[in-house]
């Protein structure tokens, strides 16, 4: 069994990254934050180095061989690849990071958030997302998904002496545990019906049939239902605001996108290649979820008073766009992916601008300590680099122009859908769209709004070059995505 | 813009008839003070009225029109071509228009003096003659309607010149809506002759009809539609009520427009498009049968007026009746010759009017009485108007009207497009016509100028008008006697006239001497001899309550779609937008309740759902 | 060997587990219940791997990777239960849903 | 950079980008100054491009780069004749938009916002104004159909602005609700809009709608209705059609002066636009069989905001009603798919952006000289307070109401014409269609001389020493409100006004000037050119 060494470099890199930030931490008395920010970055640079290595030449490893199914002779199985699905997928957990990274220095200096431990639980979740993106059979899928989510509920908890923050932990990491309780339950009944956990044998097993196909249809119900837990949809959803509110504005942040990408990353490559053929099982049920996810996330959204809760509903909402293609997955008439694609690239572009978003927000409340909607009125004013990265943030997570981004990705994301005949659906997103617009409006109307109140205390945690950094880097691949989008969707196939 | 084409002619002349007043109105609006404007616009008026006399000289009584097309063709979507064509009618209407609008501006000065509106006055009523040139001269029917629907306007501008008296207001908003309405039909006959006939042109659309290329059905509806326009304009029944309402309004501007020429411009419209009438069965008799009801009802209504001008309107009705009924049985040169006749001793017996009004300070008849010692000469010239109104022998309205009754006596002989009974018909309803006239003349007559004196006002607070208001209607005299020969002139419309009836003279003339007389022996000074009608007299004077049927069938009706068109905004489409907003938001409050914060609900509810699924898709598939 | 009875106990397990999760206002009773879900999910695994004579040995392998995650998450809870205790003076899941303090996200 | 179209567009963006920045710092007469020279600078700008065009080409000043090659979207830029009218209109407004706020009084709203250096700027109305100048030119320009989305999007939300915050003083709350609802109405019926769209870049593979034409004869069936069905409901919500209008009222009414003109004078024209541009061009058939629905709700429209108009109390929202009735002349000449509709459609968009343009800037002279609209406020016998001004809206009613020998005449004829056509053979719309249709246009049109005539002897006419107008509460004293009411057109509104009655004569005495280049391309909307 042989290891290609630079197919695992990521992985290996930030893990080892991790111990070692956790490491210094412990024995370094002085600039612990710089010191963990600066080798996170390096560690996750350095991913993007490999990263771009391996763009374009897929490679496998971890390969074992089996008795093929239904006596075809001798074949190679590989749990671990590095292809298609997975370099944008990469792309955007490395980049997300990166920003997160920078975030979290909002809350240097803020005692209550030790920067080894939070940096080396980060760190941890990313290897974990990493390795999500390149699983090819069941175990490493469960084994990722796990390595995601502890690390990110323990950073829920991460802060000391804070009792939203131990609740919310709670809340996550109960749903957590049961919906991959569930996730696992769903593998046994995949395993026993199909014989193996390769997602290839599993697909030639479908393909064969004579398969006890009740018990193959349960077991992938229950599979799907840790991976939608992680992406925050219906019925998954509940946790997502009480967890935000409670997480400090960086973790929110990386639960909001990167670990709502690594969920992707598995439901995404899990209906791709094992259970392709059996779209028309799981095609109409992530039709319904999709429809139903961006609905409720965009109604409750609508009465939300606070910037935290109203991303995170919309991220909710938002994760019912990404899902729309995923029910015309394979089904278009060429018969190409599109849906697939058209999933990671709006995945993509959710990424960017929900990052630049919560990048302001993070700042605003490191100098107010408040993230209620009042608190960002007159933020044009105050502070013109925060208040137009988030307008821009906003209008691009509306889909509408001058964010032209946030609209090609509405286009991107109805076009398989569309092309695939599912009317409904098509309907439902036309009206989400303008629901959305509702309460996005809202927050804009506050940020550009020309009366500026007095922000109440002003206590300034955290030195506020991070934040600065990662609003100016979400700014300005938003304007540069708007003015040339055939960025995006060329970096992201 | 393609090149001028201009087919033989004076073009030059043809446009400045409608330029040169147009570049008048312009010159009065930025007058600096009245006095100016008065004279800018008599000048004006006496240029156009040159300008049209000789383009006339040259036209009465020959056939071959001259005609000019500008910009026309190469339009490539309406199609329209300014198209310009004058011919003996066009001309006879135009000198009738050119010379009464002429006076009227000489009038006007006298009678709006001091008006602080007199300005906007002068440039509206030069705006309306260029409006009526346009429509004497179009040859193109879209042109024609844009004079059309232009002299309206003017003509409810005017009336609302006095805009702080409600009558005024409530007039010209009445004329102008009913108008309008009626309007749309001429709107409607053009779109059908354009899509039929391919073209525009009042020439092409003849030519058509001649060589027969158009259905019956077509020229059937273009006849009805054109009908429409034309009853409305010249107010015959049932549309007649808006213009004895429009008598607010300046009287010489009723002289101008609701006597001699826009009312009459209907009559022109149908004389211009004859062919089109009369190769219809439907629009003849329908033309004459309106005809008839109108000419006698306007003379039975002005019967029981009360007002000088009311009277003068409801008798402009009926004699514009009479000439529709010439034309009815094709009474061709009959009817343009009472249309001259009548615009002359009409315009005379208005401005006239305007005279009483300026010395007494109303129309009310009531108002007056005695007035012939002291205005001598609106005395004279009001009588001889009235005799011509009547058909006196010999002012021209003896001749005028003699030539309308001989073409309906030959119309009961010779073939023409009207069935017999409808020339018989006309023939009796114009001689029971000619008497009440008669009557309703005489009464007028012994009423305004004989009697005593109204004890309401001094002797010496009454004077006869000033020069400039005297003149016009001294002049008005000339043609009102003179014109009558004119009128029987062999080819004088390029067209064969109408012999003189010797029969029908004398009988007409029995026929109204007799009520004259009739209503003389009746009168005692002070006394109305309409009183003699008895109840008769009430239901006349209200006019057969037609308004109120409208109001009935009309208005309220349209009142009430217009409540139900807001309160269907307010409540229903209103309610639906209202009902999505309340329901998002309840839905959005809904969903923050079910946060409960505690996550064995939220579990709970993932769970069931998991399973629900997992039994629907993967047990039952 | 037959594999109808192993299942069946492993969905009486999971069942078990589930209600105790939902059911349970103590948070380890909570947590038991999870364990009960995962130990389900081990026979099942164990089951099938005997049933279906895996060269691979595939389901047992299988199972020590989610005995792994189970001490894992295990312990993940059972810190976060003591930061609760910390926090509430309790570990009353109901008790802890009545804490209103720095909510911002329910405006209801 | 090397084509005319760029700059076209450029130039207001470039405006805004200075005034918005320069902001306090220049004086709103510099800005407005500024505003007015981009308008005009892209208006002779599109000139030069229409009357330099090459013959053989049915698009002028043509400009193609691919933008996102994985979606075949083009920067794709073109004019024709029916696209240039339509641009020339919308600088010209945006330019008397401008200069109207050369001297914007924004008192009153300051007043109601209680501080007012808080108070959003003049400035800042300047550039939005320049970025709604922009957006509807770019979709009037646009020849890729996602090009044409984002332009189309792109006014919204800046409009949102317009309403909510310099709109009427004295409701706060209902000028919000007004601007929400208009954005929600729009964007909801523009994202079904791009529903269509992607649909028929699914279908057919490609975005550009040159290229769409030419493959229209191919797009027929079902699926292709739903699409025409679609898009039809995303531009009739715009237009807006009958029954959907009732955003339309409460944003015109509760909109600023500058606000009301462009909803009116360029916003609607979008909806009618993309009729011309997409539907008919590129879904002939599945629009023909939706024809007879289209005229159906447009004549009931025509007829409908008349009698509403009959019974409406505030001056802005009748002249918003009575745009419904004008759109639905252009939705029925659209309706009848033959060259007079067509023609029609165009020609009355433009005439309605001229003269209920005008209507709204007298309407808003009004309002800031009462403190209100309300009728029943404003007093009678305008004609000796305010000569001219009175003069000029007298004028605006008869225009709009459609008398002859003004701009807003033959956008009706030719609107009836084609409805009379489409009902001979080979029309769209049966013969018994076809006179019910212009039956109820007709009476349409003497409901709307009824309700104008009845607005000029209200507000102009009548007994001026009734004529004390009641001031708006918190406005300004009695006296003050009754002087300014008195005062008549100054220069700025005079210039602005002048223009615009200017306009409506040419166009109605030379209605040449539009035919002209509409009948060039005619035959390329009606497929007769491909």
């Amino acid at each position: 069994m042989t290891f290609d060494w630079l197919a695992l470099a990521p992985v290996v890199i930030v893990s080892v990254t991790a111990v070692v930030v956790l490491l210094a931490d412990a024995f370094a008395g002085v600039r612990r934050w710089a010191m963990a920010t600066v080798g996170s970055i390096v560690a996750l640079v350095a991913c993007g180095v490999v990263t771009a290595v391996l763009d374009g030449d897929p490679r496998a490893t971890m390969c074992s061989q089996a008795a093929g199914v239904g006596g075809v002779g001798p074949v190679t199985r590989c749990s671990y690849a590095v292809d298609g699905f997975t370099v944008p997928l990469w792309w955007i957990v490395l980049a997300a990071s990166a920003l997160v990274v920078l975030l979290a220095a909002a809350s240097a200096s803020d005692l209550a958030t030790p920067p080894g431990e939070l940096h080396f639980l980060l760190l941890a979740s990313v290897a974990g997302a990493l390795t999500l993106a390149a699983a090819r059979d069941l175990v490493t899928l469960v084994v990722a998904l796990e390595l995601v989510s502890l690390p990110s509920i323990a950073l829920v908890a991460v802060r000391r002496g804070d009792h939203l923050a131990a609740r919310s932990a709670w809340t996550f990491f109960l749903a957590s545990v049961t919906a991959t309780a569930i996730t696992l339950m769903g593998a046994s009944l995949v395993y026993g019906a199909t014989g193996s956990v390769h997602y290839g044998d599993i697909a030639a097993a479908i393909e064969n049939g004579a398969l006890p196909l009740e018990v193959l249809r349960t077991g992938v119900v229950f599979l799907l239902a840790g991976l939608i837990f992680k992406i925050g949809a219906v019925p998954f959803h509940m946790w997502v605001p009480d967890t935000y509110a409670g997480a400090d504005t960086a973790v929110a942040a990386y639960l909001s996108v990167v670990s709502k990408t690594a969920g992707f990353a598995g439901l995404l490559i899990v209906l791709a290649l094992p259970f392709e053929a059996m779209s028309d099982t799981w095609s109409p049920m992530m039709a319904v979820v999709a429809g139903v996810t961006m609905t409720v996330g965009n109604l409750a959204a609508l009465r939300s008073s606070d910037a935290i809760g109203l991303l995170a509903w919309s991220s909710v909402a938002q994760a019912g766009f990404v899902l729309a293609p995923v029910a015309a997955l394979l089904l278009g008439p060429a018969g190409t992916d599109s849906g697939l694609y058209a999933s990671i690239r709006y995945l993509g572009i959710y990424a960017l601008a929900n990052m630049a978003a919560f990048a302001a927000v993070a700042h605003v409340r490191s100098r107010t300590g408040r993230t209620d909607l009042e608190s960002f009125r007159g933020l044009l004013r105050r502070d013109p680099l925060a208040g137009v990265t988030l307008s821009f943030a906003l209008l691009a997570l509306a889909g509408f122009p001058p964010a032209v981004i946030g609209l090609v990705a509405k286009y991107v994301v109805l076009r398989p859908v569309v092309e695939d005949g599912h009317a409904v659906l098509a309907v439902v997103m036309a009206v989400n769209v303008a629901i959305g617009l509702a309460y996005y409006l809202r927050f804009l109307v506050v940020v550009l709004s020309p009366a500026s109140v007095a922000s109440g205390r002003v206590l300034v945690v955290g030195q506020r070059h991070g934040p600065r950094l990662a609003m100016g880097l979400g700014l300005a691949a938003l304007l540069i995505t708007s003015a040339w989008p055939g960025l995006v969707t060329s970096v992201l196939l | 813009m393609t090149e001028l084409t201009s087919v033989g002619g004076m073009p030059w002349a043809l446009a400045s008839m409608i330029g040169l007043p147009v570049l008048v109105a312009l010159l009065v609006a930025t007058a600096r003070e009245a006095s100016q404007a008065a004279r800018i616009a008599i000048a004006g008026a006496g240029a156009t009225w040159i300008v049209v006399v000789v383009a006339a000289a040259g036209q009465l009584g020959d056939d071959v029109p001259q005609a000019g097309a500008y910009a026309g063709g190469g339009e490539p979507v309406l199609g329209v071509s300014l198209a310009l064509s004058f011919d003996a009618l066009s001309a006879a209407v135009a000198v009738l228009a050119a010379t009464i609008g002429l006076l009227v501006q000489v009038y006007s000065c006298a009678y709006l003096a001091g008006d602080p509106r007199y300005r906007s006055y002068a440039c509206i009523v030069t705006v309306f003659v260029a409006a009526m040139n346009t429509v004497l001269l179009a040859d193109d029917l879209i042109v024609l309607l844009v004079g059309w629907e232009v002299m309206g306007v003017c003509s409810y501008l005017l009336i609302a010149h006095h805009w702080e008296l409600p009558a005024a207001r409530d007039g010209a908003a009445k004329a102008f809506v009913m108008t309008r309405f009626a309007d749309l039909g001429l709107l409607v006959a053009i779109i059908v002759v354009g899509a039929s006939v391919g073209s525009y042109r009042i020439s092409d659309l003849l030519v058509a009809v001649e060589s027969g290329r158009l259905s019956d059905s077509t020229i059937t509806a273009v006849g009805l539609l054109v009908l429409l326009a034309v009853v409305g304009k010249s107010a015959q029944f049932p549309l007649h009520t808006w213009l004895p309402d429009a008598m607010p309004g300046p009287t010489p501007i009723s002289a101008l427009i609701h006597a001699a020429t826009m009312v009459a411009a209907g009559v022109y419209l149908v004389a211009r498009l004859l062919p089109v009438i009369a190769a219809s069965t439907v629009t003849a008799v329908a033309l004459g049968l309106l005809a008839v009801v109108t000419m006698v009802l306007g003379a039975a209504f002005a019967l029981a007026a009360d007002d000088v001008k009311r009277v003068l309107a409801w008798s402009t009705v009926s004699q514009l009746a009479y000439m529709f009924a010439a034309l009815a049985v094709s009474g061709y040169v009959a009817a343009i010759g009472h249309l001259i006749v009548h615009g002359a001793f009409k315009a005379l017996l208005f401005l006239a009017a305007g005279c009483l009004a300026h010395a007494v300070g109303s129309t009310a008849i009531a108002a007056m009485g005695g007035l012939r010692r002291p205005m001598p000469w609106t005395f004279w010239s009001t009588t001889i108007g009235l005799a011509a109104l009547v058909g006196l022998v010999p002012t021209a309205g003896f001749f005028s009207k003699d030539a309308v009754f001989g073409a309906a006596l030959d119309a009961t002989h010779v073939q023409t497009g009207a069935p017999v009974w409808l020339a018989w018909l006309v023939l009796v309803a114009g001689l029971a016509t000619a008497v009440l006239t008669a009557a309703y003349a005489t009464r007028l007559w012994l009423l305004v100028f004989f009697g005593a004196a109204r004890a309401s006002r001094q002797a010496d607070t009454v004077h006869e008008a000033p020069a400039a208001m005297r003149v016009p209607v001294a002049v008005l005299v000339v043609p009102t006697l003179l014109l009558g020969p004119a009128v029987l002139a062999p080819g004088w419309l390029g067209a064969q006239a109408e012999p003189f009836h010797l029969g029908i003279a004398v009988l007409s003339t029995v026929l109204v001497v007799l009520p004259g007389l009739a209503v003389w022996a009746a009168w005692r000074p002070g006394v109305d001899p309409a009183r003699r009608l008895g109840r008769a007299r009430r239901v006349l004077a209200r006019e057969l309550r037609v308004d109120d049927g409208y109001d009935r069938a009309v208005v309220r009706p349209v009142g009430g779609a217009a409540r139900l068109a807001v309160g269907g905004d307010a409540d229903v489409v209103e309610a639906y937008v209202r009902g999505t907003g309340w329901g998002a938001d309840r839905s959005s409050w809904l969903l923050g309740l079910a946060q409960t914060r505690n996550v064995a609900t939220y579990v709970s509810l993932s769970v069931v759902a998991v399973v629900l699924a997992g039994v629907l898709l993967g047990v039952l598939g | 060997m037959p594999l109808l009875q192993p299942l069946l106990l492993s969905s009486a397990l999971f069942g078990i587990g589930v209600y105790g999760v939902l059911s349970r206002r103590n948070a380890v009773l909570a947590l038991m219940g999870v364990e009960l879900m995962l130990n389900a999910v081990m026979l099942n695994l164990v089951a099938f791997d005997v049933w279906l004579r895996d060269s691979l040995l595939t389901g047992q392998v299988f199972t020590l990777f989610v005995i792994a995650l189970a001490a894992a998450e295990i312990g993940l809870g059972l810190a976060i239960v003591l930061r609760l205790f910390r926090a509430y003076g309790t570990v009353d899941v109901d008790a802890l849903a009545d804490d209103r303090r720095a909510d911002p996200v329910h405006v209801t | 950079m090397m084509s005319g179209l760029l700059v076209v567009l450029l130039a207001p963006v470039l405006g805004a980008l200075a005034v918005g920045l320069a902001g306090a710092r220049w004086t709103p007469r510099a800005g407005a100054l500024v505003g007015v020279v981009v308008s005009l600078v892209s208006l002779a700008a599109v000139l030069v491009v229409w009357f330099t065009r090459s013959p053989e080409e049915s698009f002028a000043g043509e400009v193609d780069h691919v933008w996102i090659e994985a979606l075949s979207v083009h920067w794709h830029l073109g004019v024709d004749g029916a696209s240039v009218p339509l641009v020339c209109l919308t600088a010209v407004l945006s330019a008397l938009c401008c200069a109207w706020l050369a001297g914007e009084p924004t008192s009153l709203a300051d007043v109601s916002r209680g501080d007012t250096q808080a108070g959003p700027s003049t400035h800042a109305l300047l550039a939005l104004v320049l970025v709604v100048e922009a957006a509807s030119i770019g979709v009037f320009v646009a020849l890729d159909l996602l090009l044409f989305f984002v332009f189309f999007e792109l006014a919204l939300v800046p409009m949102w602005f317009v309403i909510a915050w310099w709109g009427d003083p004295h409701d706060e709350a209902g000028r919000r609700q007004a601007a929400t609802r208009f954005l929600l109405f729009t964007v909801t019926g523009s994202a079904l809009m791009l529903v269509g769209f992607v649909g028929l870049a699914a279908r057919t593979g490609t975005l550009q709608i040159p290229e769409l034409a030419t493959l229209a004869p191919g797009i027929t069936g079902t699926f292709e209705l739903a699409l025409a069905g679609a898009i039809a409901l995303g531009l009739a919500v715009k237009t807006p059609i009958w029954p959907l209008h009732i955003w339309l009222p409460d944003a015109h009414a509760s909109a600023p002066t500058v606000g009301s003109v462009l909803l009116a004078g360029v916003f609607l024209k979008l909806g009618t636009y993309g009729f011309i541009r997409i539907l008919v061009p590129v879904l002939p058939e599945p629009t023909a069989r939706l024809a007879p629905y289209l005229a159906g709700f447009a004549v009931v429209g025509i007829v409908y905001s008349a009698l509403a108009c009959l019974r409406q109390r505030d001056l802005k929202r009748l002249i918003a009603y009575s745009s419904v009735g004008h759109m639905g002349f252009v939705v029925l000449g659209i309706a009848t798919l033959n060259e007079s509709g067509m023609a029609a459609a165009i020609f009355a968009s433009v005439a309605h952006g001229v003269i209920t343009g005008l209507l709204f800037f007298l309407a808003g002279a009004i309002k800031d000289r009462h403190g209100t609209a309300v009728l029943a406020r404003l007093g009678h016998g305008m004609y000796t307070r305010a000569p001219w001004l009175a003069v000029a809206f007298g004028f605006g009613c008869l225009a709009s109401l459609g008398v002859p020998g003004l701009a807003g005449f033959w956008g009706e004829l030719l609107a009836l014409r084609g409805a009379y056509e489409a009902g001979l053979d080979g029309g769209v719309l049966s013969r018994a269609t076809a006179w019910t249709v212009l039956g109820v246009a007709a009476v349409g049109i003497a409901l709307t001389t009824a309700y104008f005539t009845g607005l000029m002897r209200r507000l102009l006419q009548g007994d001026p020493a009734a004529a004390e107008p009641v001031t708006a509460a918190g406005t300004a004293t009695a006296t003050a409100t009754a002087v300014a009411a008195a005062t008549d057109l100054d220069r700025r509104e005079a210039v602005v006004v002048g223009v615009l009655v200017l306009a409506t004569v040419l166009l109605g005495l030379l209605p040449l000037v539009l035919t002209a280049p509409i009948g060039e391309a005619l035959p390329w909307l009606l497929g007769g050119g491909r």
